[in-house]
């Protein structure tokens, strides 16, 4: 699946998107947060605090308790601050 | 007559006079419109601020605006809404935002206003950071702005 | 920097897009400005309304509009204001009245634009009268509009 | 002292302004009222509901206890219905 990055989270990782194939027992956005964690220097930096995280898949906001079965895009970003 | 929703998510400036122009342009059904403009400020802090870089989520951010302005139209009697949105890079004094809507009666035209500007602030996929002399830094999510968005879930 | 309030009663239309722009112009404070601007409806009831004519109370209206645009001042964190309201004939899609309101910050501004418009409906010396093909009518005061100024007495 | 009428107030006594100079015993504006009544049938129509007539004393807002004297310029006039 296609993930993608935003903002501080963007920075703290060091890449915009990616492909990324976690393994099948990983079946909730809190899940794949707490994998991509173990990925690196840089995911542990941007997952720091989890519950500050967002996350949308297939650009709509979603829940940490959200499966990410069938998810083609899955946007992890900051507390918005447009307007 | 027909209501007439406009989102766009542009780098491009916008001009606020023609977009209120044209939700009244050969109208005569209309009684009030409201216009929203956010600028950038350049003083919000200490710090003086050279400008604003707005990152957004394409595709996601156009969507999610959309999404709201049909709940505003669904919530208030409205004849027109329209609601601009820029990203990139932003100079102080320089437009950021703007939301027009037009509704036979004021307190419609200002509630769907308020109603849209609150929701880009907390939860349309847009982030803010700002430069000045020493770098820069993200802006913080601020949490009266959470709470104003929530007055309109009640 | 200064706050810039402006209050004109006149026949004459005016532009909103310069009186938008004259309030941010050259200005890197002003983080909101919200307009409303009141338009002739021509479908108000059954009977096509032809025209509104606006009498007033020269002098008093003036003096009026502007104690309200300083208690807005002193109410709200505002960098700047600008009322006008015009009278005489005003045909179907004309502008009647614009309220400009410049702030820090969001709520501010529409807070004051609101209070300044519910004050105006029920409080500045202007009587509208409404021409239709069977003639016309004094368009009578609505008890909701004394409701909506009186929120802002508590 | 002069009194200003404005929109329907003005249309049923058939002029905008006169100069009137009421007995010394009418000294409020509700006596003013009961005084303008009075003075022919345009003004027992333009005063037939007293409650809804608002008045103005010097271009000011003021109640029908209000006493008139020492004003120069007293307004009468239907609920406003600018905006």
């Amino acid at each position: 699946m296609k993930v993608k990055y935003f903002a501080w989270v963007r920075e703290r990782i060091g890449k915009a998107e990616e492909t990324i194939e976690p393994p099948a027992d990983v079946r909730t956005v809190s899940e794949l947060i707490a994998w991509l964690t173990a990925q690196g220097e840089g995911y542990a930096y941007a997952f720091e605090k989890p519950k500050v995280i967002r996350t949308a898949i297939d650009q709509t906001h979603v829940q940490p308790d959200t499966a990410i079965s069938g998810a083609r895009e899955i946007a992890f970003f900051p507390p918005m601050t447009g307007g | 007559m027909t209501a007439i929703v406009t989102v766009r998510v542009q780098h491009e400036d916008f001009d606020t006079a023609a977009e209120i122009a044209a939700l009244g342009k050969g109208r005569t059904d209309i009684g009030a419109i409201v216009s929203f403009s956010g600028l950038c400020r350049g003083n919000d802090h200490e710090t003086p601020i050279s400008a604003l870089t707005l990152e957004h989520y394409p595709g996601m951010a156009e969507a999610e605006i959309m999404r709201h302005a049909e709940q505003a139209m669904a919530r208030w009697p409205l004849q027109g809404l329209t609601v601009i949105h820029r990203f990139g890079r932003i100079t102080p004094g320089e437009n950021i935002v703007l939301v027009v809507t037009a509704s036979s009666h004021r307190q419609a035209a200002f509630e769907a206003a308020e109603f849209l500007m609150d929701y880009l602030k907390t939860n349309a996929p847009f982030w803010k950071r700002e430069e000045t002399e020493d770098g820069g830094s993200w802006v913080e999510a601020k949490s009266h702005d959470d709470a104003a968005a929530a007055r309109w879930t009640k």
